[in-house]
């Protein structure tokens, strides 16, 4: 019973919040276009919130997301300013997203640091490689092959579905296709099933004879493609680089990841759940942002939104 | 009508004088103005255009590099709703972008300071590269210093302006005095901005090095900034943006286009003031 | 029949050995006893022989054929499996993805887990347990304590492919009702005439006189003697241990019980408990017991102020029982919870914290570490606890010297409620004979106790009065004199005499 | 012997960077004016880090204490504009960071929400509570009571010990204060030793008579007071308050306190080496910024020597 109202509370406070704005706002709120809208403007954060969940299944953090979000897309920048073509810039960055992520995972997992201390050195290091490389400046204009930055306008038409003149994005197929694979990562395979056996209880995995120390290696470095594919996202939707564009990811997509741990049965994270977060984070900046409420009070609004999810589903929890 | 201001640096002082100077002209007018602050975030600042045009503004005013933010623009452009720049820069998707020159401002403060320590001596500089109007004037400031052969540059520091700039900028000069301890060993400081101007006149001042005729420049004249010019210390000249009068001028470019009238100029410039210590309290 | 023998088996920690040059034959249909006093060395050996902890030297043959054993994995290939000392449950996952922990999942197109066959090999596993009555969906931090054991046990069962040869269990029975002990007992049967080698852990020397073929004691990481079960008694086994003469019995009651009520519970009922009706007296032990999770342990609680009093009346000393911990230790109650790591124990924080933990107030305001560590040295020699002094972490020292650490956190200062939740679980022989007289001398001095455990003899051994839950209710209040442990267990069933 | 070597490791470092600084900056490193000018830069990150700490042995954190010194400031600017009496302004501000470091405490101890949850909450609602209450403005100029800004710059003269012309800063001695109280408070009271039992195993504790929700909401409500005091010495230094001037403490404060968790026998963290991790991270930024070393470069060399630092602990902490 309140295990349901547990794990209901949130996605009850979620779809309150969704007829609240569709009451408010019943011209433009429940349209296909904005709803469309709001899936584009959220691929980024839902990119790297479900690449992180991979790693908070095991209890483990990453900070350093958002300044390897920044990084990767400042490779992918300096690389089309000096002329290599697109794919050479892909690659590299989603390289650096990986090499970055398993330099991670070494600290975390074979060095043994705390995620949280190891993480935070390296969003420093990052972002200070992303600062040294672009020379701080914002890369932009010409430098931004149209093909690249296109890719960020363009979508799927839906004409053939009766939605005239709106097209699904690019940008959210993509993060489709990343939540896709992580769900189906996490919830079957037994890679991912180790994953969450390494954060229930990570001595029991040893002594099973998981490889833990190489298991925690390689969700850390999926978690650090998953934000250099975030990165690049970042990139082609703003049509530039610079070196503290993805700074705003890391906080978000743990405020995600965490909305939708309120959402599951053992309090775990799970990917759909995440997703879940970051709609209700995303959908708030949009209507509260319709309905044209002050930045600072939708600010207030947000954090008090968050905390009081969390509130009942913990309160519940509690009395359970 | 309605109006849409969507900025990520309402944090900025600059910023936000001109938004207070938009939003001035439109109660005259009788506008319904949203400010949108997205706090640094510029892929933010491109969703709470494309909210705008959901929400179907008359108009939208963009603090922001309209390159960054193409995405917006072109949703804004389908939906025939017009788009202003107050400081944004200048983009075929911007009607009119409104802005003081950023170049002849930072020439002027960099002439000031090289003229002031008569083309000789060591200059500290404090840029923000990852900002582009801000990283512009640090380019023409290269220039001017780079043109003076006695004049050496001997940090270029980019200050953590997280904290709002004045606290690390200071924490970095104590360090470079304290590397320089020679009184005339720094002959002046070049700030790109303000803020790191006022944390270098701090930690001269509490050097007790305040004597030694070290000349600080800043840009933009904030009010903090005019009084440490009004005390005639080294803080000596700044550069005053008319703010109010960019977002005032930028109200009227929204009116003109709401009314239908075709904007000939893509870019309108308007006036800034030298500030010293003769006109600081101005 | 295989023939496993161990060779050289060598650990220091830091400079200390814990098992010196240790050598053993397992041999295919036979259950091999490992006995020794608590920090003797078992768990150790035990570990290395998992791959979990690296040896200084050991040398492991299979019919001659060497044996790498570096990381679990090896000792998986090698065919040998274990259920260790500290319950390894995965609490957030189902019992199903527990049973099958370590192994490849099924997979249907090579791809996706195949959940159907997961769930049918982890059923099968605990059928050969009897325990089919355990759905494998329910997610393994649910089930109660004894459930999770038979499901770790069935971890160890499941085979995949090669057929195991070596199965090892370490103290198995510690959190077993005397029932469950019994299906393992016949399963361990069954291993034996597959022609499996055992290796059995326990501190309970009847249960290893009645199942094991031959017993190896060690003393202080060293081998100390083998042979047959048949040639040899409890008072050898013991003496071999201990290095002195023992017994494995219960000092008996030197003084009368007080005629003092000193808690008085009438038609007290709970949100788990119900229909409770009993004096407490000075000095008295009373015993709860029952099937597995029939109530015990809120019986403790309900002492301690973490259970709360719903309908009824109860009060200790005149006044209500207490509502929280906090002040429940205030008013003298001492409490030793049931799962010494998740509840009681500070694993990396030093011995003396940990003792001095609920007696801090005591010391004043300002901390006072010379007499904490003058009184935590005083409980550990009181208590015999085997360490390197006061300042040693509690989580180096071996299962049961934990155990007795939380004793000895009990016991401190004067307690005017003692309350035991299986208190001696991994306890070994002479250290409980200890505790019991440190029990004893304080219910001589009027401190009445509360005792719930497994172990029948224990209760019947130490207790004046006995409590029998059934499903929470108060079932049997029955005098102990005279009460044989088949008596006992079939109160558990029978129904309440009006 | 490892035992050792992994406390002293991160000492060592810490005096090897001492040393290197000394050996390339013979003439400006070790000045006292200089080192007199590093205790008092370091000043506000000291009282943050060091009252982090009393969460922290609890292995809690708190994310919101950079966003409530922001908070702190701007109320005790904003009333000072009003023109209230000094006192009235830090006597509010002081009362906001324990009241709002109440409100973490409630959250995480008596709802039961996880600390990085709660106070990444928190940190939205108390940053937008500044941004709102100061309207986004910087308070500066004749609005800051120049008795307020002039404790900052004031200092008690060292010229009887023969420093001629340097002063003690009294943000440096007011940061001593803090830091001393706090070390009493949490080695050599009773206190102190329950918050570390906590962090040991928080369900023993309970278990074991401690009251947990109580101890854990007066440790949140110390870090929040500290977390004020140190606002109200930022706003005092920069002559000014802006409602993001704080926010680069947190993960600062936090970097500390595991650098010096990395010194300590069982890795719990303890106040002194907190300091040392403080005067560690101050002491890199002055000494590269005086040797000139590019500001980018720098960002990444503190990052990879705190990592450094971090993972020598570690490994010789497993080899042990
Ligand atoms: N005794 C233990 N108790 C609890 N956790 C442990 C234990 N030993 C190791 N771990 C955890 O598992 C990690 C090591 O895992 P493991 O040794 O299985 O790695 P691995 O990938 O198998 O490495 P390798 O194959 O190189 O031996 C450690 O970082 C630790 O978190
Ligand atoms: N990680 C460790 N660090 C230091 N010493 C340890 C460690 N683990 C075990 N020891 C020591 O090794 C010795 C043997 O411990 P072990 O756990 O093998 O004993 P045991 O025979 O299993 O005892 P019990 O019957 O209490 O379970 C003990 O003295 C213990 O303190
Ligand atoms: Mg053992
Ligand atoms: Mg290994």
């Amino acid at each position: 019973m309140t295990k349901t109202l547990r794990q209901s509370g949130t996605l009850a406070g979620f779809v309150a919040i969704i007829v609240f704005f569709a009451w408010n706002l019943p011209e433009t709120f429940l349209t296909p276009r904005n709803l469309i809208n709001i899936t584009q403007q959220l691929s980024m954060l839902a990119v790297v919130a479900a690449t992180m969940t991979i790693v908070m299944v095991m209890n483990d953090f990453d900070l350093s997301v958002g300044s390897m979000a920044s990084l990767s897309g400042i490779v992918a920048a300096m690389l089309f300013a000096a002329d290599y073509p697109i794919w050479v810039g892909l690659l590299a960055a989603v390289g650096v997203g990986l090499l970055g992520g398993l330099f991670n995972g070494v600290l975390v997992s074979l060095i043994g640091i705390l995620p949280f201390v190891a993480t935070l050195g390296t969003l420093t290091v990052f972002s200070g490689a992303a600062f040294l490389i672009s020379d701080g400046r914002t890369i932009f204009g010409r430098d931004i092959p149209s093909a690249f930055s296109g890719f960020a306008r363009g979508g799927v038409p839906l004409d053939a579905i009766g939605l005239e003149g709106i097209s699904l994005p690019f940008l959210t197929l993509t993060a489709a296709c990343v939540i896709a694979i992580c769900w189906f990562t996490l919830e079957h395979t037994t890679f991912g099933r180790r994953l969450y056996a390494i954060g229930g209880n990570a001595e029991a995995a040893h002594l099973a004879g998981l490889k833990v120390k190489r298991l925690r290696l390689i969700a850390f470095g999926l978690t650090g493609l998953g934000a250099a594919i975030a990165g690049l996202m970042f990139a082609a939707r703003v049509a530039s680089a610079n070196p503290t564009q993805g700074s705003g990811l890391m906080l978000d997509a743990i405020a995600a990841v965490f909305l939708g741990m309120t959402m599951s049965r053992r309090g775990e994270p799970r990917v759909l759940y995440t997703l879940v977060g970051v709609l209700m984070l995303g959908i708030l900046d949009n209507g509260l942002t319709q309905m044209q409420v002050d930045s600072y009070v939708r600010e207030i609004l947000v954090g008090l939104i968050v905390i009081s999810a969390v509130a009942v589903a913990s309160l519940s929890k509690a009395r359970r | 009508q309605n109006v849409a201001v969507i900025t990520p640096y309402l944090a900025q002082p600059g910023t936000q004088a001109y938004v207070e100077g938009f939003e001035a002209s439109a109660a005259e007018r009788g506008w319904d103005v949203n400010v949108v602050d997205t706090a640094g975030d510029v892929a933010a600042a491109i969703a709470r255009i494309e909210d705008a045009v959901v929400q179907g503004v008359d108009a939208i005013v963009i603090n922001v590099d309209p390159a960054q933010v193409t995405a917006g623009l072109l949703a804004a452009a389908d939906a025939g709703i017009p788009v202003v720049g107050m400081d944004a820069g200048s983009d075929p998707l911007v009607a009119v972008n409104v802005t003081s020159n950023g170049y002849a401002m930072a020439a002027e403060t960099s002439v000031y300071l090289a003229n002031r320590i008569d083309g000789e001596g060591a200059v500290v500089m404090f840029v923000f590269d990852a900002f582009p109007p801000v990283q512009l004037r640090g380019v023409v400031a290269d220039a001017v210093f780079g043109n003076f052969p006695d004049i050496e540059v001997l940090d270029r520091v980019t200050p953590d302006v997280s904290d709002g700039g004045i606290a690390d900028s200071r924490a970095r000069m104590e360090a470079i005095l304290a590397a320089n301890p020679e009184p005339g060993s720094i002959a002046g400081v070049w700030a790109a901005w303000d803020q790191p101007a006022l944390g270098a006149l701090q930690a001269i001042e509490d050097a007790g090095r305040a004597d030694e005729g070290i000349v600080i420049t800043g840009i933009d004249a904030n009010p903090q900034a005019r009084d440490a010019i009004a005390m005639g210390g080294n803080f000596e000249a700044s550069i005053a943006q008319d703010f109010t009068g960019i977002g005032a001028a930028a109200a009227q470019v929204v009116e003109g286009l709401l009314a239908g009238e075709d904007q000939r100029e893509s870019v309108i410039f308007v006036p800034t003031q030298f500030v010293t210590v003769a006109n600081a309290t101005e | 029949m295989s023939l496993i023998s161990l060779e050289h088996l060598s650990k220091s920690y830091a400079g200390v050995p814990a098992l010196s040059d240790v050598s053993l034959a397992l041999r295919g249909g036979r259950v091999h006893a490992l006995m020794g006093e608590n920090g003797a060395g078992k768990s150790t050996l035990i570990k290395l022989l998992a791959g979990v902890v690296r040896a200084d030297r050991m040398q492991v043959t299979r019919d001659g054929v060497p044996v790498p054993l570096t990381h679990a994995q090896h000792a998986h290939a090698a065919g040998f499996r274990f259920i260790h000392q500290e319950l390894n449950i995965v609490p957030q996952i189902s019992v199903a993805e527990n049973i099958l922990l370590g192994q490849r999942l099924p997979r249907r197109f090579g791809l996706a887990v195949d959940w159907r066959a997961v769930r049918a090999a982890a059923s099968e596993a605990l059928a050969t347990l009897g325990a089919d009555h355990i759905d494998v969906r329910t997610l393994a931090g649910d089930l109660p304590a004894g459930e999770k054991m038979l499901t770790k046990i069935a971890a160890a069962l499941v085979s995949d492919g090669a057929a195991p040869s070596l199965y090892v269990l370490d103290e198995p029975t510690a959190a077993l009702t005397g029932a469950e002990s019994e299906m393992l007992f016949d399963v361990i049967a069954r291993l034996k005439a597959r022609g499996a080698a055992v290796l059995y852990v326990s501190h309970r020397l009847d249960e290893v006189l009645r199942i094991c073929d031959d017993v190896t004691v060690l003393r202080d990481g060293r081998h100390v003697s083998t042979g047959p079960v048949a040639q040899t008694s409890k008072a050898q086994i013991i003496h071999d241990m201990t290095g002195r003469e023992g017994t494995d019995t219960y000092p008996a009651r030197a003084t009368a019980i007080g005629d003092k009520v000193v808690a008085r519970v009438r038609n007290v009922g709970t949100k788990r408990l119900a229909g409770l009706n009993f004096d407490l007296r000075e000095g008295e032990i009373l015993g709860v017991t029952g099937l597995s999770e029939a109530g015990q342990s809120q019986f403790l609680q309900l002492f301690l102020g973490q259970e709360r009093v719903v309908t009824g009346k109860a009060t200790f000393h005149g006044a209500p029982l207490q509502c929280s911990p906090a002040r429940a230790w205030d008013a003298g109650v001492a409490y030793i919870p049931r799962e010494r790591r998740a509840e009681a124990l500070m694993l990396d924080r030093s011995i003396r914290d940990n003792i001095v933990l609920p007696h801090l107030r005591d010391y004043g305001a300002l901390a006072n570490k010379r007499a904490e560590t003058r009184d935590a040295r005083d409980m550990s020699s009181k208590t015999r606890l085997k360490c390197d002094g006061p300042d040693q972490p509690v989580g180096q020292l071996s299962g049961g010297n934990q155990q007795k650490v939380v004793f000895a956190r009990a016991l401190h200062g004067t307690p005017k409620l003692l309350l035991l939740d299986e208190p001696t679980r991994g306890v070994d022989v002479g250290a409980k004979y200890d505790i019991y007289s440190l029990v004893r001398a304080l219910s001589a001095k009027g401190c009445p106790v509360i005792l719930t455990s497994s172990d029948l003899p224990e209760v019947l051994g130490m207790c004046d009065r006995i409590l029998v839950l059934q499903g929470g209710r108060q079932a049997h209040l029955l005098q102990a004199e005279g009460l044989h442990s088949s008596d006992l267990l079939s109160f558990f069933y029978t129904p309440e005499v009006a």
